[in-house]
């Protein structure tokens, strides 16, 4: 199993980095606020992975946590944008 | 492997590749309402994969927690998206020149002129 | 910043839900209204709150802890302020948030008292396991206590954060609109 | 509008609120267990009383079946619709093509509404930027849509509508759909 | 016994979160707060007595044997310090009551104030007892948290850049602070500070020399050491009165009791240490001509305030006996008579409504009072005879001369060079405000700002509470003998760490 | 025990970035020095503890393979201190905008009058304090 | 303990007196009188057995750790003094009563500091103990400062008052230095141990010097002297008092106290005897060219005392004879005139020699008062001053050549006091014919009587001179005895030192005559030197430096400070690091292969961060750097950390957000100093390699695994019930960092709220403000807003 694991987390390890260079882009700052979700995505993902690696579910609490708030971050700044920027 | 292995593995496989997918899409797809497709649905499908895959090796006490996480997720996803794409389009950084029909915008031009 | 006050348009408040769903005291700002958001929310902050005070009791022997538990029960403050405004009434008990971070500090501190009431030193931690016949095993340790002063110092911190740099700010930006900087 | 609410109905409407914190309690522990259980019943009444919900008009009416069917719709959708869009990224990319496109609902209420924006947002495509709720109107985007697929965009819409109101909606809305599908 | 170590931290704090509870109870906050800093006064008497009779009085917290828990300690340098601090602030929450009740009248309470003056009274009793690293972090930040509070309330345009200095700064050494902790905890494995005694003399030399040195940037921030005190001048003149003269008193007092413990109890010196001496004789003479180059009274109390932390690092740098000796006596008087004339300071403002001293005139004949309320801190300070500033001085430059090296002479003569610049300093501040034709009161020109008040109006409390200060530092030379033998045994207590450590660690450690 | 390569560089760019951050003017950017810095110091404290391990959650694993709980404790206790004094200098910041229309951190008034005394005095032949009273007087 | 009473009672009834002098003045200087008074009687009533040898010790303990006590010691040269302080004191606080405006401010002041002014002369003398003698030595320095300024109404009053005080200061602390020398060489700060057992050295010598720094400035020797000359500002009895009896004395007191010590130390005497003769030389000239009598008294002072330096410096038994005499006899009528001076300042409006005119006849009383005085002074027999001076020109003819150049001078300076001893006599009474007769009224016999005494005293003693004899010689018993030991004495035979008075007084005469001549010379002489000029040069001085090197240091730039900060890391630890420790060789590239990606992100996000213009974009780059963090927490086995990293992390974007909604969406660049952006990045590097090496190296450095870990893994689950070890930390192990954790959350929230709503409540107060009618009160709007 662990190189199912290991294959998992070098692609999310990707996913991650390809996510990053979207986030310096830009353009927007929209952009950059989906791909911050995005990369806390996969990092519960990667957490969840690693979890089922180790046989250790002492994580769990953290992904419920983050899979409930993580979304709070976003929508704040979406709509401090939505309220900065002009409307059309 | 057990056939159980099997399973996880591929979820777990697939959920990686989704969201990689998610993450080029990210990178190629021209404004944000387009890569928020791309982007977070993906990666909602490629998350609740690997849960899945990962329960299915863990423990129940914490497979059940993983289940909620799964909810979790789909509960909030879709509020981000819509949120973000009223966000982009009210803040104008889309780009129209993709946009090959346009109904609310066509509606909020005719309101604007009738004011 | 100093954007004049323009009459809105229509289309930003289309968004607002019919019914009210959840019980806030009012939200300023009709335009940032979203039945999603306030759907999502009055499942959601439920929700979020029993996490929180599964992190409060799970922290012996799990991650988790008062500090989490609270940090988790707090954001679930946020989601409400971001979905519904203020939330001044929306709980039975309200309390200002002053108020509660007292308390909670009140409660941390004599804990750490307690127990030289019963012959031990500062702070030290007692543990009570008893089995109700029923239920199972119960683990009563009193440093439970601290962790739940924790817990309300920190819920009470995030009201407060709402309160001055949410709702403050807020009321300062309307202010400003109408131009009374 | 300002029915009396009795003690017993607040408490009946609560009970799907208590019932779901109980749950996610319990799957939290991951022990199903009778002092779980009390724990998590006494948690979720106490948080359920604290922080109320508003009562609301609506009556949802939960169809178990239903609703699973809905959700294994969603979850095939959601793969279809990212194996889809992945494409697209791939091969399009920059120049993917999108619309939005105005689809009236036939339902009127807030959860519903809700509902369908969630659903229909859950899979990669579409997904819903502007509500109308005064007008029942949803903006819904969609990718990598021609111009001439906006009546296809429109009548899917309303298909999921119809799934969703079968598995939640009350009686009422459900005949206010079925109606449309006839008439369709 | 020895839950009187936790009381002088504790008790503020359940008091500050009952303040902030009963936020809208002026008087019961007002009553809480003097009940718990006069109790805090008796207490830390008892500790010091104790401490100085049986030894180290060890409060292991939780029960959990150190270096496994928390430990409090107070032994008599703490117990000293803890008690001069705890009647500074008693004194100084007297006067800060006492203008509260004539700008705003006995109704008005305070959500802000109290809790926050409480939590800084348990922060500076926490630095001074506790005996781990890590926790006299949490003490730094509480008490520095708790002064960003009071030096930014009631902020306004001319006064908000100098509380973002203040707070950017401290913060900035404070991130130093957790640095230094992470790399004695990765070299050492411990943040007990008796254990870390025992740790760091198995650390090759190098690395000895180089956390040491460290330790003294940390700490050289807080304590305001040249060249890291720049900030001061700039920020503490900005606050009110009696904040000022909190901060003025206790929390650089506070840096220099961190130096001193860790470099007594944790360090051991080398040659390198004379870098101590040279960086005290910076300090005093740029203090002392920063001093001279103000117009503005509270910015010429804070550069005297950096030109004496001088004569402290000077103690610290002679490394004996007699020094620390020298360093324990000047803290002590420091503490108060800084305090005082702070307070003095904001009397006179509210007396004649400017900072500026060429603005001022005439006050000895105008406000006899206040003229001699700042002449005796102001002796003091200048280290006159028979006031405690002249015990203190006399004690360093016995260590000064006693050294025998060159560099200790060189730094005793700018001692004595320093005390003749601060009493110039001193006696131009009397000849420009003291003398001189009477002016009138200027009006206040800013009535939200509470840094000028500009009344004219005198209160009572406030004048009790500057004249139990003068008085105090008054009491502490008359009391040298004792004071002196105290401060002897500590510093002899200082000089070898086995009582401390042995105290601490006891039999726990085999 | 040493720390890893891998981390002594992550240490040395948060470390890096934030005090470059922390010396600039803008006190949006001096915060967000603040905050790197506050990451760079828990992540250092967090690796003091030894390498990486498994959690310290008794029965999950064995002693020896735990990381060092002491150093998570420690840093826990930082982080939240540090997210408290972000929110306050954050406040801070915009207390300073609401005041001066700006959240930058200018120079001292005072101290740049006595620089402008003290040019004056360099190229005049006169008393400093004359020269301040002279000032004061203006 | 009677010489600890008296200095008490005098320090206790001045602390008293402001409330006496607030009712009337009179009252107060007529009760300030009785301390001094008392003091003398009772001084005097012990001269029998102190002068035969039998001296009276006290000893107070007040530190004794460092060496501070009261030591006091009443012996024959403290007699001596008593009689200048007390003696002198009483009947200036008499006279002053008749100078000043009777409930005047300056008579109100006065009163009260003269008494302690005299308290603290009394101690000073009668300190046995050099750390005592300093507390006094500064007590008299304050006093005096407080005297010669008095309300500062003027410039010069201020400038004057401040200059003394800085001159006598910076004496006393050398002196304290020298103390502290000489103390801890010898072990002892008791002046008679120290007698006893002289100690000797280099150290000694330095302290020796250092000491004399103090009595020179004390004594105004040159070049100190300036301050006195100026401190005339000051009302003529402090004048009188302090400049002239007694507190100049000190430091000639403080050389013959100590001259048994130093007796082995050549640097002493030579030091001494060479200032002392040209501030003798420099005073009498001076004092011959001043207008104003106050000067001329003052510059006369100055050099008498130079003349007393010489004789204590000396250190021989003649010499302390000579100087006993003198130091009596100075006092006396350096007294009278000053206060004959006064009067005539008060009765006739002036003091300038080129207005009086006919005084003699207007106030012949006066005159005659001040020619007692006079006598004394030009060293006329039967007066005291001339039986002092033939002793001082004897002790200097015994020694070799070097001696007889002392006594060469010696005669030259007596020459100039005579001469303008007869310049002071002629300028005040004498009748010009050029000018005027001034007009005076006739002083009450208040303001005689007390001018009067001391005239008297000097005769008296001139005649009676077995008396002064007694107190002198019993003074100079502590120096080496002589074979055939010098006795006062109005008449020794013709002799050389009759000879040499002779010479002064015929030179004095005729230097007097040819005034006109010599001031017309004196013009013609180039004046390089003036203290004056050189002690305001150096205020200048160091006032420049002052706004120099703060100008300069304190430059008032926030990120100047932090850099600064982080250069003084780099310069010392960082270089004790660099110098002294080495890189471990157990290195590793990385423990687990996910720190990598994390690690890229986490780099990558913290540089992005300086390229970002978006406030936005740049706090969103942090929060990922935030979440990488929590991701390196989670591969290294820390659920707890990076579930609160997490969390915190959100919180913190959701605050920023919060507050960024009314900040611009682009950081200001108003940043105008470019340039420093190059070597603000490069310390920043610096430092913060610094700081990863200093990682690596401690890590390295290690030698063992924590002891307390593993002890809160064994005790978590039964000690604290916890099976989350940092769980068990947080709440148990080390609750009491938790408890203080909290405590600062509630102190920033505190904080934010009172930053936050603080315009909120500015608007409230000034929509209030608008509304009421505008009412001024002193106290501020008593309003119901809350902070
Ligand atoms: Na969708
Ligand atoms: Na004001």
């Amino acid at each position: 199993m662990t190189w199912v694991f290991i294959v998992t987390i070098g692609l999310l390890s990707v996913a991650g980095l390809l996510v990053l260079v979207r986030l310096i882009l830009g353009r927007t700052t929209l952009d950059r606020i989906v791909a911050v979700d995005v990369f806390v995505t996969v990092i519960i993902a990667g957490t969840c992975a690693g979890m089922g690696w180790l046989q250790d579910g002492s994580n769990i609490a953290l992904l419920a946590a983050f899979a409930l708030l993580a979304f709070i971050g976003s929508v704040s700044a979406a709509r401090l944008v939505e309220k900065k920027e002009p409307y059309r | 492997m057990s056939l159980l292995d099997v399973f996880s593995a591929v979820c777990l496989i697939g959920g990686a590749l989704s969201c990689l997918l998610g993450a080029i899409g990210l990178l190629s797809f021209p404004d944000v309402l387009a890569r928020l497709q791309a982007a977070t649905k993906p990666q909602t499908l490629g998350l609740m994969l690997i849960l899945i895959g990962t329960a299915v090796q863990l423990d129940f006490i914490y497979a059940s927690g993983l289940i909620l996480v799964a909810l979790f997720q789909m509960l909030t996803a879709p509020v981000m998206a819509q949120l973000v794409g009223r966000a982009a389009y009210r803040a104008d950084s889309i780009r129209r020149d993709t946009l090959v029909v346009d109904e609310l915008g066509d509606r909020i031009e005719r309101e604007r002129r009738d004011r | 910043m100093t954007t004049t006050p323009m009459k809105r348009p229509s289309w930003t408040t289309w968004d607002a839900p019919a019914e009210r769903w959840l019980l806030s005291g009012f939200c300023r700002d009709g335009k940032q209204r979203t039945v999603l958001l306030e759907l999502a929310a009055r499942i959601i902050f439920p929700t979020v709150l029993v996490l929180s005070i599964y992190l409060l009791f799970a922290g012996h022997d799990r991650a988790g802890g008062g500090f989490s538990g609270g940090l988790v029960a707090g954001q679930a403050f946020v989601l409400r302020y971001l979905a519904g405004g203020r939330m001044d009434d929306s709980a039975i008990v309200s309390m200002r948030p002053p108020v509660l971070i007292g308390m909670g500090l009140t409660i941390a501190t004599t804990s750490a008292f307690l127990p030289l009431l019963f012959g031990g030193e500062l702070l030290e931690t007692a543990i009570y396991k008893f089995t109700a016949p029923p239920l199972g095993e119960i683990k009563f340790v009193t440093s439970v206590l601290l962790d739940s002063g924790v817990y309300l110092l920190i819920v009470g911190v995030v009201l407060d954060l709402l309160r001055t740099l949410g709702s403050g700010i807020e009321a300062d930006v309307d202010a400003a609109e109408r131009g009374q900087r | 509008m300002t029915e009396r609410i009795t003690r017993r109905g607040r408490l009946l409407r609560r009970l799907p609120m208590v019932a779901w914190l109980t749950l996610v309690w319990v799957m939290l522990w991951g022990t199903f267990d009778l002092g779980t259980l009390f724990f998590g019943l006494v948690v979720a009444v106490f948080v359920a009383t604290l922080f109320p919900n508003p009562a609301i008009r609506t009556n949802i009416a939960v169809r178990p079946l239903r609703v699973l069917q809905l959700a294994g719709y969603l979850a095939w959708d959601l793969v279809i619709s990212t194996g889809r869009v992945s494409w697209q990224a791939v091969t399009q990319g920059p120049n993917a093509p999108a619309g939005i496109v105005a689809v009236t609902l036939r339902t009127d209420s807030d959860h519903i509404t809700a509902m369908v924006a969630n659903a229909l947002s859950l899979a990669p495509g579409k997904f819903v930027l502007q509500i109308d709720r005064a007008n029942r109107i949803c903006y819904v985007y969609s990718l990598g849509m021609r111009a001439a697929d906006a009546e296809s965009v429109r009548q899917e819409v309303l298909a999921l509508e119809r799934r969703v109101v079968r598995a939640v909606g009350s009686p009422a809305e459900l005949v206010l759909v079925s109606g449309t599908e006839e008439r369709a | 016994m020895t839950v009187l170590v936790a009381l002088p931290v504790l008790l503020p704090l359940l008091a500050a979160g009952l303040s902030l509870a009963l936020g809208r109870f002026a008087d019961i906050q007002r009553a809480l707060g003097l009940l718990v800093l006069g109790g805090i006064i008796v207490d830390a008497a008892v500790l010091l007595h104790v401490a100085d009779r049986f030894g180290p009085v060890v409060l292991q917290m939780g029960a959990w044997p150190a270096p496994f828990g928390i430990t409090l300690v107070a032994d008599r340098l703490s117990a000293l310090l803890l008690l001069i601090s705890s009647v500074v602030t008693f004194a100084v929450l007297i006067y800060s009551i006492g203008q509260r009740i004539t700008d705003y009248g006995r109704e008005r309470s305070s959500t802000t104030f109290h809790p926050m003056y409480l939590m800084l009274c348990a922060g500076v009793s926490l630095a001074y007892l506790t005996g781990d690293l890590f926790n006299l972090f949490v003490a730094f930040e509480i008490m520095l948290s708790s002064s960003y509070v009071l030096i930014t309330r009631r902020t306004t345009a001319t006064r908000v850049r100098a509380g973002m200095t203040y707070v950017i700064v401290s913060l900035a050494s404070s991130l130093l602070f957790i640095t230094m902790i992470a790399l004695v905890y990765a070299s050492t494995g411990t943040v007990n500070l008796a254990d870390l005694g025992e740790k760091v003399h198995q650390l090759p030399d190098g690395l000895q020399i180089a956390l040491a040195l460290l330790v003294v940037v940390v700490f050289g921030v807080k304590a305001a050491m040249v060249p890291l005190h720049f900030w001061l001048p700039d920020s503490y003149p900005t606050a009110p009165a009696p904040v000022t003269a909190v901060f003025a008193g206790l929390l650089t007092k506070v840096g220099i009791y961190a130096l001193i413990r860790t470099q007594t109890l944790v360090f051991s010196h080398s040659e390198s240490w004379n870098l101590m001496l040279g960086i005290a004789l910076i300090t005093m003479i740029v203090g002392a001509l920063g001093a001279l180059a103000q117009n503005d009274l509270n910015r010429l109390l804070s550069f005297l305030l950096v030109s004496h932390i001088g004569y402290m690092l000077f103690g610290l740098g002679v490394y004996d006996v007699i020094g620390l000796t020298g360093v324990i006596l000047y803290v002590v008087h420091h503490i108060t008579v800084q305090a005082a004339l702070f307070l003095v300071s904001g009397l006179i403002t509210r007396h004649t409504g400017t900072v500026a001293l060429t603005r001022m005139g005439g006050l000895a004949k105008a406000a006899p009072m206040i003229a001699v309320l700042f002449a005796l801190p102001a002796l003091t300070l200048a280290g006159v005879p028979p006031f405690s500033g002249f015990v203190a001085k006399l004690a360093l430059l016995q260590a000064g001369v006693g050294a025998g090296t060159w560099t200790a002479y060189a730094v005793t003569g700018g001692l004595v060079l320093t005390s003749l610049l601060t009493l110039y300093a001193m006696a131009r501040v009397w000849t420009r405000a003291f003398w001189g034709q009477v002016k009138a009161p200027e009006q206040d020109p800013d009535p939200t700002d509470e840094l000028v008040v500009g009344t004219a109006t005198s209160n009572r409390p406030m004048v009790v509470a500057s004249g139990v200060l003068v008085a105090t530092s008054v009491v502490i030379a008359l009391l040298a003998g004792p004071l002196a033998e105290v401060s002897g045994r500590a510093a002899e207590d200082l000089m070898h760490g086995e009582t401390y450590r042995s105290a601490v660690l006891g039999g726990a450690v085999e | 025990m040493t720390i890893n390569l891998t981390m002594a560089v992550v240490l040395a760019v948060l470390y890096s970035v934030g005090f470059y951050l922390l010396m600039q003017r803008s006190l949006m950017r001096i915060l967000l020095g603040i905050v790197i810095l506050g990451h760079g110091s828990n992540l250092l404290l967090q690796t003091a503890g030894g390498p990486p391990g498994r959690a310290p959650m008794l029965g999950s694993a064995q002693p020896e393979q735990m990381t060092d709980p002491l150093p998570q404790a420690m840093a826990l206790t930082a982080i939240v201190i540090t997210f408290a004094l972000t929110t306050f200098l954050l406040a801070l910041a915009y207390r300073s905008w609401t005041l001066l229309g700006h959240d930058e951190v200018r120079d001292d008034l005072e101290d740049r009058r006595i620089q402008r005394l003290e040019r004056r005095l360099a190229e005049s032949e006169e008393d400093g304090a004359e020269e301040l009273e002279k000032e004061a007087t203006q | 303990m009677p010489l600890l009473a008296f200095v008490v009672v005098h320090l206790l009834v001045a602390l008293a007196l402001p409330f006496l002098a607030r009712r009337s003045t009179r009252a107060a200087f007529l009760t300030a009188a009785v301390p001094p008074a008392a003091a003398l009687l009772w001084v005097l009533a012990q001269a029998g057995p102190v002068l035969s040898g039998r001296t009276i010790s006290e000893t107070v303990e007040w530190a004794p750790l460092i060496g501070l006590q009261f030591a006091f010691r009443l012996d024959a040269l403290a007699l001596l003094m008593t009689v200048l302080v007390a003696g002198l004191g009483a009947v200036v606080l008499v006279y002053a009563d008749s100078y000043f405006t009777r409930g005047g401010g300056d008579a109100r002041r006065s009163a009260p500091l003269l008494l302690a002014f005299a308290g603290a002369m009394l101690g000073l003398i009668f300190s046995d103990d050099l750390i005592t003698v300093y507390v006094f030595w500064e007590l008299t320095t304050i006093c005096s400062f407080l005297l010669v300024g008095q309300a500062g109404l003027s410039r010069e009053s201020r400038r004057s008052a401040l200059q003394a005080l800085m001159i006598t200061s910076l004496g006393g602390l050398v002196m304290l230095l020298g103390f502290v020398v000489l103390g801890e060489t010898a072990g002892t700060y008791r002046i008679s141990e120290l007698a006893a057992n002289p100690p000797g050295g280099a150290a000694t010598a330095v302290a020796a010097l250092l000491i004399l720094v103090g009595a020179f400035t004390k004594s105004a020797q040159i070049p100190f002297h300036n301050w006195l000359p100026a401190a005339m500002v000051a009302p003529t009895p402090i004048s009188a008092y302090l400049h002239a009896a007694s507190m100049v004395k000190a430091g000639v007191f403080l050389v013959a106290r100590l001259a048994p010590v130093f007796t082995d130390v050549p640097e002493w005497k030579l030091a001494a005897i060479a200032f002392g003769l040209v501030t003798m030389l420099v005073g009498g000239w001076r004092a011959l060219h001043e207008y104003d009598l106050k000067k001329l008294l003052a510059y006369g002072t100055v050099s008498q005392l130079g003349f007393l330096m010489v004789l204590f410096g000396a250190g021989t038994h003649t010499g302390a004879m000579a100087g006993a005499a003198m130091l009596l006899a100075h006092g006396m009528f350096k007294a009278t005139l000053f206060l004959v001076v006064g009067i005539i300042d008060h009765q006739a409006g002036t003091r300038d020699i080129r207005k009086l005119s006919g005084l003699g006849r207007e106030l012949p009383w006066l005159a005659v008062i001040a020619t007692l005085g006079v006598a004394s002074m030009a060293g006329l027999p039967p007066m005291l001053g001339f039986i002092g001076k033939e002793a001082a020109f004897s002790a200097f003819l015994t020694g070799g050549r070097p001696d007889l150049l002392v006594d060469a001078v010696l005669v030259l300076g007596s020459m100039l006091t005579v001469a303008y001893s007869l310049r002071m006599l002629w300028g005040a009474f004498a009748d010009k014919p050029e000018l005027p007769r001034t007009k005076a009224k006739k002083p009450s016999p208040e303001a005689l009587i007390p001018a009067a005494l001391p005239a008297l005293a000097g005769i008296v003693l001139g005649i009676g001179y077995p008396v002064a004899d007694k107190l002198a010689g019993s003074y100079a018993e502590v120096f080496a005895p002589v074979a055939d030991p010098y006795h006062l004495a109005l008449w020794h035979g013709f002799n050389l030192p009759l000879l040499l008075s002779a010479l002064a007084v015929t030179g004095g005469v005729a230097l007097h005559l040819g005034r006109v001549q010599l001031t017309a010379a004196r013009n013609k002489l180039p004046r390089p030197l003036d203290a004056q000029r050189g002690y305001e040069r150096i205020m200048a001085l160091l006032e420049r430096v002052a706004v120099g090197v703060t100008g300069r240091l304190q430059v008032g730039s926030l990120p100047t400070y932090l850099g600064i900060v982080l250069l003084t890391m780099l310069a010392i630890p960082g270089s004790a690091l660099l110098l002294r420790a080495a890189v471990p060789d157990d290195l590793r590239a990385y423990d687990n292969l996910l720190q990598i990606p994390l690690a890229v992100v986490v780099i990558v996000a913290a540089i992005a961060v300086l390229r970002s213009r978006r406030r936005l974009t740049a706090v969103l780059l942090v929060g990922v750097v935030g979440y990488g963090i929590g991701g390196l927490f989670i591969v290294d086995g820390g659920p707890d950390l990076a579930l609160a990293q997490f969390l915190v992390e959100t919180l913190t974007l959701v605050a920023f957000v919060f507050v960024l909604r009314r900040l611009p969406v682009r950081f200001t660049q108003s940043d105008t100093a470019k340039a420093w952006q190059v070597p603000k990045a490069v310390i920043a590097v610096a430092a913060g390699t610094f700081i990863s090496l200093a990682a690596v190296i401690f890590s390295g450095a290690r030698q063992a695994p924590p002891e307390a870990s593993e002890a809160f893994i064994a005790n978590a689950e039964k000690g604290a019930g916890a099976t989350n070890v940092v769980n068990a930390i947080i709440v148990d192990f080390r609750a009491f960092d938790t408890v203080g954790e909290i405590a600062v959350l509630a102190i920033a929230a505190t904080g934010v709220a009172s930053l936050i709503l603080a315009s909120r409540h500015e608007r409230r107060k000034r929509s209030t403000r608008v509304r009421s009618v505008p009412v001024k009160t002193p106290v501020k709007l008593q309003e119901e807003v809350r902070e």
